[in-house]
């Protein structure tokens, strides 16, 4: 148990316990900040697993943009009487046992591949060189992933577009 | 103490205070455990500590701007008045409203001054100063500061007031505008350096600053910077004729201090950034021989750029909403998107900074580099006047049809 | 270092919190909350096996950018989509939906 | 230098599709700008294009086909397990179109200035549009010609595709009083679904060559091994038999070429093209879409030779055969039509089935060359009969401004029998005219006697020396195409004297008056091609064939064939001047051919009734399936169908139960009253079991409709609660049961 060890708990205590405020808060305002909280988690497991520049972008998109795109979008989405309203419908109990079926076969299968007890260390190879650049240099090289970078940026702008053509408020 | 070199003053204080805990007979990991503690706490003691000048400084500069003394009271020259301002924002009575969101009401004012101070980990003050040599520093700064928003935008929200929500709207649309052209000029000077790390950037400008090569993009940098810190002209937040105070009205005491706090240390954090990323940093004159140099340059260059801030904070007026979001969605994003593509042409055609290369030899890259800008601020300058010309024309038309009704009207 | 199975683990937690969340909020952009927790998982997964397995190919933090342009474009469309079923309907909450019941 | 100017050839598409795009974007609502955009951008790539053209005639030998053409790499895609390369190339073919394309195109648009009515009251009101949907097809043209692959090449192909849908039904508000008379909008959408059955066949073809070769690369998939692989490896079809994959991709490539090169079976649509404006017609139906089909199959040649007749190889003999047909048929059609554009429709089919069949018997050059020539002159007809329709348009507009009366309610400036002695009154077009006519028929010295007498001389020449001997197709095809000439020339001096000699036969003829200089000045550069161009392909100073046939032996002259088809083209000039010119028609005298010919004109004059028979066989089953789709879709959907098997249920129930009850008492009466006990027990397990069993499945199903019914909730949620836990029972069973029963 290493100093690395406390952290990945303390982080996955954050996600975790973000995650369940997430489903299970009433008011949405809280269950995005829960949300905001689960999201450093896993920016923290970034940083963990060496991939800074992730966790970097992982706060400026996830939280600096969608997180307050999320409070934006219930803030103008709000009625008062919501907040009396159960935050769950009327199928939760069918859900939640769809979601414990389904944790216990990814349990099962990540326990016969990779398993638990396998120790507290894990054995990662090296990591040669700068991760970042070479993150960089796959995404803009042609033979490596250039071709899907365009198509995401490409993505993005029609989501742009399409997102104001939707939102936006019709004149006569 | 043979040892003690003034000229790595730095360096010397920090050898000399790692074996003062050797001499506590502490382990290595320790050591390595405890300097890290008191970096951190020196960190942010920093800004925390400037900006007790800074306050004081700007309320006696503004004073002058506006033909008036200011504080005068407290001390020679009433260059003490922080103090008892502090000590009164301390003893003042915290309030929380009822039906306050109590966790995000407590959190957000807090996260405000965190979010700041974070940025100071990566601001390299002096050559081999820095908090960590994050080779994402830039990155980094940015994923810290748009925490800031989050901050305002909870404050906002928690305190279960209307205008503190419209407040918290109308800044937040403030500052994710501006954070559009923030970003998209300072992938300049990370393109001129080619790296993303803070302690790169000022390294690779010592053979000119980057203002020198890409002055369109400090000047987009430098003024949605602004904005992004609240500042006037971009003071919306607080327009007080018009909100009554902002997204803080329900905070007093200590809290609203923290706000307070968080939005002076990050009007000279972004004069310490435009210093860093543009204006050399830490590089000045013999700082080669004599490191310890390096932090006065870069305080001095820090506190020029905030001279220039407070100077437009005092002479310019506050602009409308719809105007603070057109500039930045209108002019500057357009501008820093072509600003972007023609400096990554330029960069790619004028050949990289060869460091062995005499001053002479790097000429041609310099006035290759001022040239490209210069043309793009004469085709700026040719647009807008053009569109302006077009808006004058069209308001002509109207008023000519409607003359006398626009003139009732006014 | 922390082994491959911890990080899996929590994955596998984080998405089945998101699946219950999509499958039991009423509320539209509670859904979307899901939806950002199941994304994050996967991200978790694809960093953890790029970090265990092969960190000499980049593909897991291509991936993972990806997913986070596509996070961004499904928050953007998603949102919309809220805003503007709220203000020809009044409500976000799913169940109120059922324009194509049978 | 020449290197470097030939990496630039990926700008010639781009020129034009830039225009496209400024003109969409910003021009469109300048009327001057769009045309100067327009203009600059093909002008652009004609200058670029010559400049290639002029440089590769220096540079024969190193750009000759298969081995040596100059690629030009641009993009590699990564695509799942293979690497996408999307280039460009220059050779010798490529030379040769570019020196047409560019300068055909840049033709046209200078003249649909005028057409299009730049500058007078009436302008078209989609002006700017029109400018920009022709720069696009230019766009999709070139870059067809400049593809080093069949991709490439297939995605332009496409986009020509589009553009004629475009332009084709360009005035889609435009609608006749006479219902059967096809509107541009259903034109355009004919002309769009036609090729679009010839294109499926090519991607078919396409797909084949790319599983086979595994590139679909011109360099790769034309070299000499993988040929040989392709003549030697077999595919076994279901209805056809075996036969060499070349044979089999090369039919399926040609069947594309039959679409876009109007080729019978699917020629309908080209004629019915003629609704869209007249540089279009042009444009697409004359200079460079339809010779895409031929441009074609003359790249993929290699391919079309890989296999020979005795092996199995029947891809030639197709491709005569189909040529040759088709050129006869559509000249026979062509004697019958009144209308101007029409002729020249059915006269481009005729002429293009004659570069196929050219290439069917392997006469490469002769194909190309008339390809060539053909473009200048078929554009200049048809540039030329849209000056013509132009101004008797405007000479109606004139009288019908003086008198306001429409005595006809619709006056058709198209048609042939309305006009008559426009000669005085247009003399620059009238005079174009004929010499394009002249090239067209075939008279010495014109463009058209040269090329076309290359691909007679060749056929008959096969036809002598062939290595197969006993296979007529040579023959045949030289039959064939002899006396399409005869015809050609026939129904080119009909047209010349029904249009220009003679009398006015309308009011609108008289008044009619030369078109713009912006309009004649490219007849008259056309007119000039047209005349000189033939010069080049002379059987004793054959420039084409240094050009583009270095490979192939050069035909021979040939006294014979030269001197009976000059016979038959003046011959049937002759023909035709004696008929309609020596005594012109006068104004409602009917056509002096359907007089002799009787009930064949009428077939003629319908175009052998393809059109209805295909009405008859595709399109009318086609729709009533549609109908039926769609009764299928409202009517018995999930709730209806649920319901009435329901009550079929019940009521087979109640059926069958009176069934048992009759059929087990007549039984027992039959039997004897001793029995009556047992069958008293037995009626009553009928009554209860049987009949329970049957009415109670009835209403189970009725029941289980109900429910079904609410399993529809309409909630999203609910749909997705369903897909997910079922998905995960799925992933469940795979993962874990299945393991483990295994």
């Amino acid at each position: 148990m290493g100093i690395s060890h406390v952290l990945f708990i303390l982080f996955s205590v954050l996600i975790l316990g973000g995650g369940v405020m997430v489903v299970t808060r009433r008011n949405l305002v809280q269950a995005a900040g829960a949300l905001i909280l689960t999201l450093f988690g896993v920016a923290g497991l970034y940083v963990l697993l060496e991939a800074g520049f992730l966790a970097a972008v992982q706060i400026l998109i996830y939280i600096g943009a969608i997180a307050i795109l999320i409070i934006f979008a219930v803030m103008l989405t709000r009625r008062l009487a919501d907040e009396q309203e159960p935050g769950l419908n009327s199928q939760w109990a069918w859900a939640l046992g769809t979601a414990v079926m389904a944790l216990a076969i990814l349990v099962i299968v990540i326990q016969g591949t990779w398993p638990l007890a396998g120790g507290v260390v894990g054995n990662a190879p090296p990591l040669t060189g700068d991760s970042t650049s070479r993150l960089g240099v796959a995404l803009l090289s042609p033979e490596q992933y250039a071709f899907p970078f365009e198509v995401a940026s490409v993505l993005l702008l029609s989501a742009m577009l399409g997102a104001i053509v939707i939102a936006r408020e019709k004149r006569h | 103490m043979e040892g003690f070199d003034v000229a790595n003053l730095f360096v010397s204080i920090g050898q000399v205070w790692t074996g003062f805990l050797v001499n506590l007979g502490l382990s290595s990991q320790w050591i390595a455990f405890v300097n890290k503690l008191v970096a951190a706490l020196l960190l942010t003691a920093l800004p925390v500590t400037i900006v007790v000048f800074t306050i004081m400084g700007e309320r006696k500069i503004i004073g002058r701007f506006q033909d008036r003394l200011g504080p005068n009271r407290v001390g020679p020259y009433g260059f003490l008045q922080t103090v008892p301002d502090v000590v009164k924002l301390l003893t003042k009575e915290i309030i929380t409203p009822t039906n306050v969101d109590k966790v995000m009401y407590n959190v957000a004012p807090a996260l405000s001054v965190i979010a700041v101070i974070l940025i100071w980990a990566v601001m390299p003050i002096a050559p081999s100063m820095i908090g960590v040599d994050l080779d994402i520093g830039v990155v980094y700064f940015l994923a810290v500061s748009s925490l800031a928003t989050l901050a305002i935008l909870l404050a906002g929200w928690s305190s279960n007031n209307k205008y503190a929500l419209i407040a918290a709207f109308r800044t937040v649309s403030q500052l994710v505008s501006y954070e559009v052209p923030l970003v998209l000029s300072l992938l300049v000077p990370v393109m001129l350096a080619s790296s993303l790390s803070m302690n790169d950037i000022v390294q690779a400008q010592s053979r000119g600053w980057f203002v020198i090569l890409a002055p369109i993009s400090m000047l987009i940098f430098f003024i949605s910077g602004t904005a992004e810190v609240g500042r006037s002209p971009f003071d919306l937040l607080e327009a007080d004729s018009e909100i009554v105070a902002g997204f803080n009205i329900e905070y007093s005491g200590m809290r609203f201090a923290m706000f307070f706090l968080g939005e002076w240390i990050h009007a000279f954090t972004f004069c310490a950034l435009t210093a860093t990323l543009y204006f050399g940093g830490w590089r000045g004159p013999f700082v080669d021989q004599v490191p310890a140099l390096g932090a006065l340059y870069f305080f001095a260059k820090m506190f020029i750029l905030y001279l220039i801030h407070i100077w437009i904070r005092a002479t310019m007026p506050r602009f409308r909403i719809d105007q603070m979001l057109a500039f930045s969605w209108k002019f500057l994003v357009p501008l820093a998107l072509v600003n972007v593509a023609v400096m990554a042409l330029a960069t790619k055609l004028l050949a990289p900074p060869d460091l062995s290369a005499s001053f002479w030899a790097t000429l041609p890259r310099w006035g290759g580099f001022l040239g490209v800008n210069l043309i793009m601020a004469v085709g700026t300058f040719v647009a807008v006047r053009e569109v302006a010309r077009q808006a004058r024309r069209k308001e002509e038309e109207v008023s000519g049809r409607f003359g006398s009704a626009a003139v009732v009207q006014e | 270092m922390v082994p491959l199975s911890w990080y899996l683990m929590v994955s596998a937690a984080l998405f089945c919190l998101g699946i219950f969340g999509v499958l039991a909020r009423r509320n539209a952009v509670a859904i979307l909350m899901g939806t950002e927790l199941m994304l994050n998982a996967a991200n978790i997964n694809l960093v953890a096996f790029w970090r265990h397995l092969r960190p000499d190919v980049m593909s897991g933090q291509v991936f993972t950018l990806m997913v986070f342009v596509v996070a961004a474009a499904e928050a953007a469309v998603g949102l919309a989509l809220c805003i503007a079923i709220y203000s020809s309907r009044g409500t976000v909450v799913v169940e109120d939906m059922d324009l194509l019941k049978g | 230098m020449r290197e470097a100017l030939f990496n630039l050839t990926w700008l010639i598409p781009l020129f034009p599709l830039l225009a496209f795009a400024l003109i969409i974007l910003w021009t469109h609502p300048s009327r001057k700008w769009s045309t100067w955009v327009a203009w600059i951008g093909i002008g652009l790539a004609w200058l670029l294009g010559w400049t290639m053209f002029f440089l590769s005639w220096g540079d024969i030998h190193h750009l000759t086909p298969p081995e040596g053409n100059h690629p030009v790499p641009l993009w590699a895609l990564p695509t799942g397990g293979s690497v996408l390369k999307i280039g460009f190339q220059i050779d010798t073919l490529t030379a040769l179109m570019l020196f047409m394309v560019p300068f055909v195109c840049l033709m046209i648009f200078v003249y649909s200035k005028g057409y299009m009515g730049y500058g007078t009251e009436h302008p078209d009101p989609r002006y700017s549009r029109f400018f920009a949907y022709i720069s696009l097809f230019a766009c999709g043209m070139l870059g067809l010609v400049v593809s080093d692959n069949l991709l490439t090449l297939f995605i332009f192909w496409e986009i020509m595709g589009l553009c004629s849908y475009l332009l084709i039904g360009f005035w889609y508000d435009k609608s006749y009083p006479d219902p059967n008379r096809i509107t541009p909008r259903q034109a355009g959408l004919k002309a769009f679904l036609t090729t679009r059955v010839g294109d499926v066949i090519m991607l078919i073809g396409l797909l084949l060559l790319y599983s086979q070769v595994g590139s679909l690369s011109f360099k790769d998939v034309f070299s000499q091994e993988t040929l040989h692989m392709l003549a030697e490896q077999e595919l076994w079809m279901p209805i056809f038999g075996t036969a060499p994959v070349a044979t089999v991709i090369a039919i399926l490539i040609f069947g594309g070429a039959v679409g876009k090169s109007a080729q019978f079976p699917l020629h309908v649509w080209l004629p019915d093209a003629m609704e869209g404006p007249t540089p279009v017609s042009a444009l697409i139906h004359a200079a460079t879409m339809v010779s895409a089909g031929v441009y074609l199959v003359a790249r993929c040649f290699p391919l079309f030779m890989a296999v020979p007749l005795d092996h199995g190889g029947v891809q030639l003999a197709v491709v005569a055969f189909i040529g040759a047909f088709t050129a006869l048929a559509a000249s026979t059609i062509a004697l019958a039509q009144n209308d101007v554009k029409r002729v020249l429709a059915y006269s481009t089919i005729s002429q293009l089935g004659y570069m196929i069949a050219a290439l069917g018997i392997g006469a490469y050059v002769a194909a190309v060359f008339h390809l060539i020539t053909h473009a200048f002159f078929k554009a200049l007809l048809f540039l030329g009969s849209g000056s013509v329709i132009h101004g008797v348009e405007h000479g109606h507009h004139k009288i019908a401004h003086g008198h306001h009366d429409h005595e006809e309610g619709h006056f058709d400036p198209n048609d042939m029998m309305n006009m008559g002695g426009l000669m005085n009154k247009m003399p620059r077009t009238a005079w174009t005219f004929i010499i394009g006519g002249g090239a067209l028929a075939g008279i010495v010295p014109l463009a058209g006697f040269w090329s076309k007498d290359e691909i007679l001389a060749h056929a008959w020449h096969e036809f002598q020396h062939t290595q197969h001997f006993g296979t007529f197709w040579p023959l045949f095809v030289w039959l064939l195409l002899t006396v399409a000439a005869a015809l050609t020339a026939f129904y080119t001096a009909r047209q010349i004297c029904l249009t220009f000699l003679g009398e006015p036969r309308t009011e609108a003829a008289r008044h009619a008056h030369e078109s713009p200089p912006s309009m004649t000045w490219p007849l008259m550069i056309l007119a000039f091609f047209a005349v000189i161009l033939g010069l080049f392909g002379t059987p004793w100073a054959n420039q084409y064939h240094e050009l583009v046939g270095e490979a192939f032996a050069a035909t021979p002259f040939d006294p014979f064939v030269a001197g009976l088809s000059t016979v038959l083209a003046v011959g049937g000039a002759v023909c035709g001047w004696l008929v309609y010119g020596r005594a012109p028609l006068r104004a409602g005298q009917v056509d002096p051919l359907k007089r002799w010919l009787g009930p064949v004109h009428g077939v003629l004059e319908n175009k052998y009734y393809v059109d209805e028979l295909y009405r008859l066989i595709v399109i009318r089953p086609v729709l009533r399936l549609a109908e039926l789709c769609a009764k299928f879709d409202y009517d018995w959907v999930i709730n209806r169908l649920v319901n009435t098997i329901g009550q079929l249920s019940i009521r087979t129930a109640e059926r069958l139960g009176g069934l048992d009850l009759a059929v087990v008492d007549g039984t027992v009466n039959l039997v004897g009253r001793a029995a009556r006990g047992l069958s008293t027990l037995s009626n009553t397990v009928d009554l209860k079991g049987v009949d329970g069993a049957v009415n109670g499945i009835g209403h189970v199903v009725k029941a289980g409709g109900r429910q079904m019914r609410t399993l529809q909730s309409g909630w999203v949620q609910d749909y997705l609660l369903l897909a997910v836990t079922m998905a995960i029972i799925l992933l469940g069973f795979m993962l874990l049961v299945l393991p483990i029963l295994r």
